[in-house]
């Protein structure tokens, strides 16, 4: 490996990692049993982990065809919606918050519709917090498809076309596996993202243990009472996530050998 | 709106005590209302008292954008006056107030034993950004006491000028006293007299559009009563 | 699944042009079903954009393709590639990366809603008929060129199309599974009902598997007719250097049988041709003779000296390159080359027989 | 365009944006001049800009190189540092930022040593607003860079080997110019976190006007004192990071023509 | 930047063997200075996967490769591929999609430090021997498939290695440039000081351009020699169909004149040849005579019956294909074709002269 790159890459390592042996060093691991002992802890990992999936599934099913169009499609305004769609990754979370009770509030300007038409509300549900996050997290997978459909071969869908394979077909069977790699990177960063969104959903669902407490706002609540069993509770997302993370990706990875 | 029927402390549950009561309350509050909660609720079997803790700003937010709360608790009037001013609440009652302290880390390494110490040079401090109520409190006592301090940083809540010094990157702050007694021995209190001392009152309501406006009145009614007030001074926090 | 694509066995006819950047193309061709059409060309001659263009990959700018009455591209209509009857077979292969090289095979029918196993059973068919069932299981990145090539191949034949388009189907073949993969895409060009288009550089399996021959150059055509005729009387130098004949232009002028050529020299000609003006002249390298002096009394009519610039042997003759006016393909054997003491730069004669010179006249 | 991508596709985009139009609809037009006025916004502007393209470059200098060891290198533990990586993305980011207290601190594990022997602290500093924005957001970078190396081409960087050019070379001629929409996409992602960035700010650099005071702290100050001064600051956060993405991307994309 | 690279003028000497996946190749071939080696052999026998390992892009599993006194690969040593004077042309060409024709070629120069302006003034050059200026601004997806392998061509000449290795980098050249550039390419091999392997499956074009030949099947070596060698006595029916000759195994017992054939029949050869046991009969295409009647009287002591399968029109000759034992390719003129009236079912005896008849022992 060239040292050009291998030394930087260490000093990224040592950056990024230096602040999580700190935790794991301040870490009350005596309090550990207990934190986790409490029941509320266990129900905000289940849903954290359950909101941050369904998050990233209706940013698949949903981004990913943005993410397509966004690569090829050619109209006016392309560019400025390529631009806008960026634009919940810049937004302060909490206002990211207060926009979406703007808009899908029980008052708000598409909310108040979905309230009298269908009968949903959305804020304060777990449906809520879903919303908070996809709103947060989808952009990370939008952008970083987009990315990859552009950079991809289009030699190869020629191929499938001549082939007979119609257009959604040719994106499903050749496009799809030919950016698996990104489309992989992407679906992470939306997932983690999601599981560490805080400051939308907070606003955006609030905090009700069981139906909205995820465990970013169990941590915000705990650093409110006693910072280390914050520390604590932290430590377990970075746990539980890094055990998804290592045994999830590496299996999809490994399902079809890279190209 | 205005409070209907008064409820009776302890004792048997009225006729209109049941159902759900959803209370947003400050963050700061949590571990003395969820006391109250429960005491609430094994007061008046059939009632469950639901809360949704937070930043008491994202919780006026979520009010104002018709979220159905029945009662709420803020940290600060100006949040408060965000709610009624928006015609969600009519009659507010300041339940608590919160007087500061000074806060260094339990070694204190700067040697603060007073609030004039916080004025030298080499002592960092933390404070809270004016606009937020214990920066606002913290602007007061200063002004009462003839000081000028000088802080590194004007933190945007009470608990981020709190973990600076617990983590000893500050060597005093301004924070209130329910959070050192919250932090343990982590940090160390030293108390501000009580002539320049200044607070920031909490005020509570039952809201206009209470999904359960009976109960939750109960409910309100119940901080306010002494009972409510013991458990609110063990957290620390004074009468208003 | 299969016959239904290939239901239309018509006749293909392309008119137009098309452009890709600067490059130009002009085509009006016309394949009739059953018939295979090789198109030839030099480098960047745009026989890949033709049969882009018919592919769907490529609009037309102006004009029209038809297949039998079904207008695959016109003003109006712009039928997509997916849902044109065609196979094409891509100069650079373009294997997907992803897939095996059964699945790769098994695509098309996949793609036209056959399950998994009955596809890749017919997909089986096709790589044993190819001789590539032992590579059924690798990517595309664990094959050789040649093998490669060969999948590519199966694969757009397991499609089943209406019409076959084959860009330099065989040119990563060796030389003898070029020779079994001909023969077996001559016997199945044979059972094709649809017409067949087939780019190639090799003059050869251009003959061997056309019917018809197409050359473009620099976009348009330059030559149009059997592989006989073509090969016969090429009608440019491309040509001629393609089939291996030697090829000059002249005028003919009338009441002399003589032909002027303009890169010198006078060729006396066979009987008095019919048409006089611009003419092309062929004349087969074998039939060239070599003399080290000036043949006084033999009885060819044409005799001019020339320098030897090169010789090189292939695989039963000896080629030499005479310059001279006009300058000459020679070939010899390798007796008559060691016979004559022939190397560069040896001063000889030439001779021809009028009666093997072939004259016809230039297209406009 | 296949309506199977179409009408997800637009789905996406009305999610995304239903909220931002909301904002633009409540925003109070009238004030924002008053808003721009002040002179502290201004300056959290610059600062935010400021800070999220340093944290953007360090990113790139240092997480480029990660990603490539990441997407390239062959030994033991590669899998658990490839998910350790991605930990800054689900770290709530209060937590991180007491985490980065812990490790780069006046008394942190590290920070002891660089004040000691550099004299350097970064909390409270404008520095430390760009460790903690580079913190968070380099794992974009990192993860979207680490998929485009994973699937890029190797074919290109064996000819140019053959060619004498050095695996550094081959790197910055060959590999990168490859992945570049990738690359695009990683920085967009990064500097815009990186620019929305709150929590991890606000623990370890504080809140100081023109040294520590971004945009997403002042948006969160305003929201505590009126919440539509806050809704306006953020649109101008929004206007603000358009412009720079629609003008600085696209000139990007365009400048080496899609391959 | 010229001149640095290539100053080991040595041999190059590759002994070992290698994996890639279940395929296994081993060789031993020694290239000396300036002498062109041409690697034949059927797809997948293992030429690229040699050249591979010569470049250092796969290491050999045993054994070892040098270049003069510079050790490529052995048990202890792998030099990286950048730090091998070697120029590889793949057969993929891989052009460098984001760079331009002219930066394609001037990459090298740029990669050994030298500035923008001169890289590009020399490969400016290079575009200009190969023709390809007109392109020089064109990005790779501009190109047809032949320009695309002359650039990729010019890129590897550009580096100017001391080693050059060639895989098939004229196969998707038309006849005309592929004439040009086999010309230019001869022209500049001839003048190029260090070890050159040029893979192709154009037997024509391993004759021109090759000193000596080395024939690999299924990752082993099955012959080496010059063209001529070859081209006469091939080891193997792979070779024999590559270079045009009719080859038959089988036995000659002592004190008998005839080879008795595997495929059954037997030959009369020439004066008794000094080995006896497992040997090749090689016969040329050219030296069978067809008749439709046995040949009674006739010189020639090899007389057989067959059947015609095939006939192929070939440029300027039939080529037959008949059945009997043994089969036999035969090559006739159209005249002789017409004159005996042969078509495919046709029965025909044939008659060689044992003169013409090449006998040699079968290597081990
Ligand atoms: N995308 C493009 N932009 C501009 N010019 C192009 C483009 N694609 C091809 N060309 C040019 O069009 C001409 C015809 O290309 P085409 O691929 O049809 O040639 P070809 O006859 O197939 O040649 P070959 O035998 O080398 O494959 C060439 O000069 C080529 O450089
Ligand atoms: N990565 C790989 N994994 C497994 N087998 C491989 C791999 N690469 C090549 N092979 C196999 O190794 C054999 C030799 O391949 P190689 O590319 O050297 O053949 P070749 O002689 O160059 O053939 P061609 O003339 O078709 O290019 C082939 O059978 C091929 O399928
Ligand atoms: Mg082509
Ligand atoms: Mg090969």
């Amino acid at each position: 490996m060239p040292w050009v790159l291998g030394v930087p890459a260490t000093l990224a390592v040592l950056f990024l990692l230096a602040p999580l042996l700190g935790l794991l060093v301040r870490a009350p691991w005596r309090d550990l049993g207990n934190v986790l002992a409490e029941s509320q802890v266990l129900q905000a990992l289940r849903l954290s982990l359950v909101c941050a999936s369904a998050a990233t599934v209706i940013s698949l099913v949903l981004g990913v065809p943005l993410a397509w169009v966004l690569a090829r499609a050619r109209f006016r305004g392309l560019r400025l919606l390529r631009a806008l769609v960026t634009l919940p990754l810049v937004l302060p979370p909490v206002v990211g918050g207060v926009a979406l009770l703007i808009a899908f509030g029980r008052r708000g300007i598409v909310g108040q519709h979905l309230d009298a038409w269908f009968g949903i509300t959305l804020p304060f549900t777990t449906q809520g917090v879903i919303v908070a996050e996809t709103f947060v997290a989808m952009p990370f997978l939008i952008v970083t498809v987009e990315g990859a459909f552009r950079a991809a071969d289009r030699g190869y869908e020629e191929a499938a076309a001549t082939l007979g394979a119609s257009r959604m077909t040719v994106f499903r069977r050749v496009t799809l596996p030919l950016i698996r790699s990104s489309l992989m990177a992407g679906s992470v960063l939306c997932w983690a993202r999601a599981l560490g969104e805080f400051g939308a959903t907070i606003t955006f669902a609030g905090n009700f243990p069981g139906r909205t407490q995820t465990m970013p706002i169990a941590v915000y609540l705990a650093l409110e009472q006693d910072p280390e069993a914050a520390i604590a509770l932290s430590l377990v997302l970075l746990a539980v996530s890094v055990a998804v993370l290592v045994g999830l990706r590496d299996r999809w990875l490994r399902a079809g050998s890279a190209p | 709106g205005g409070s209907s029927a008064p409820t009776p402390m302890g004792g048997s549950s009225s006729a209109t005590s049941k159902g759900t009561v959803n209370v947003f309350a400050a963050a700061s509050l949590q571990e003395a209302f969820a006391t109250l909660g429960k005491q609430f609720e094994a007061a008046h079997p059939g009632t469950r008292i639901v809360f949704n803790f937070g930043p008491s700003s994202g919780l006026a937010q979520q009010i104002t954008q018709g979220s159905p709360a029945d009662v709420f608790a803020s940290a600060s009037t100006k949040n408060m006056d965000q709610v009624v001013t928006a015609g969600d609440s009519a009659q507010p009652t300041p339940f608590v107030k919160n007087v500061m302290e000074i806060a260094v880390p339990s070694a204190n390494p700067a040697g603060v034993t007073s609030l004039n110490d916080l004025t030298r040079k080499n002592v960092k401090v933390a404070l809270c950004q004016p606009q937020v109520p214990c920066g606002a409190a913290a602007a007061a006592l200063f002004q009462n006491a003839g000081l000028a301090v000088q802080p590194v940083t004007q933190e945007v809540d009470v608990k981020s000028v709190l973990s600076k010094v617990t983590l000893g990157e500050v060597d005093a702050g301004v924070v209130y006293v329910t959070d050192v007694r919250a932090a343990g021995d982590k940090v160390k209190g030293i108390e501000i007299p009580t002539d320049v001392n200044a607070s920031t009152t909490y005020p509570i309501a039952t809201l206009t559009k209470a999904p359960n406006k009976a109960t939750a009145q109960a409910f309100t009614d119940y901080v306010l009563s002494v009972d409510g007030g013991k458990v609110l001074t063990a957290a620390g926090f004074q009468k208003p | 699944m299969t016959g239904t694509r290939n239901a239309s066995s018509t006749a293909l006819s392309v008119i137009g042009s098309l452009d890709r950047g600067t490059f130009h193309l002009e085509v009006d061709v016309r394949v009739e079903p059953g018939e295979v059409l090789g198109v030839l060309g030099p480098n960047g001659a745009g026989k890949t954009s033709l049969l882009r263009a018919i592919a769907g990959l490529t609009a037309l700018t102006t004009g029209s393709i038809r297949l039998g009455d079904l207008v695959l591209d016109d003003a109006d209509t712009f039928l997509p590639p997916e849902r044109r009857p065609v196979g094409l077979v891509f100069q650079d292969y373009r294997l997907f990366p992803h897939l095996t090289v059964l699945d790769n095979v098994a695509f098309a029918a996949r793609s036209h809603g056959l399950r998994r196993h009955p596809s890749r059973t017919q997909a089986r068919t096709w790589l044993d008929r190819l001789d590539l069932s032992a590579l059924a299981g690798r990517r595309p990145d664990q094959l050789s060129g040649g093998q490669a090539q060969r999948v590519a191949l199966a694969r757009a034949l397991a499609a089943d199309p209406g019409l076959l388009l084959l860009d330099e189907p065989l040119s990563a073949l060796d030389a003898r599974t070029r020779l079994d993969v001909r023969t077996e895409l001559r016997h199945h060009l044979g059972q094709f009902a649809g017409p067949v288009l087939i780019v190639t550089h090799d003059p050869l399996e251009a003959m061997v598997l056309a019917d018809r021959l197409l050359v473009l150059e620099e976009g348009h055509p330059v030559q149009h007719g059997s592989p006989a005729e073509v090969a016969r009387r090429p009608a440019t130098q491309y040509v001629a250097k393609l089939v291996g004949l030697n090829l000059y232009t002249g005028t003919l002028e009338p009441g002399r049988s003589g032909v002027t050529l303009d890169a010198g020299g006078t060729f006396t000609v066979p009987a008095q041709p019919a048409q006089t003006g611009r003419v092309l002249v062929a004349v087969r390298p074998s039939t060239v003779a070599v003399h080290t002096e000036r043949p006084e009394h033999a009885s060819p009519r044409n005799v001019w000296p020339g320098t030897v610039s090169s010789l090189e042997l292939l695989a039963d003759r000896v080629r030499a390159q005479i310059d001279g006016r006009p300058a000459a393909l020679v070939d010899l054997t390798p007796a008559a080359v060691a016979d004559l003491e022939l190397r560069p730069g040896s001063e000889v004669w030439l001779s021809v027989k009028a009666t093997e010179v072939d004259v016809y006249p230039d297209a406009p």
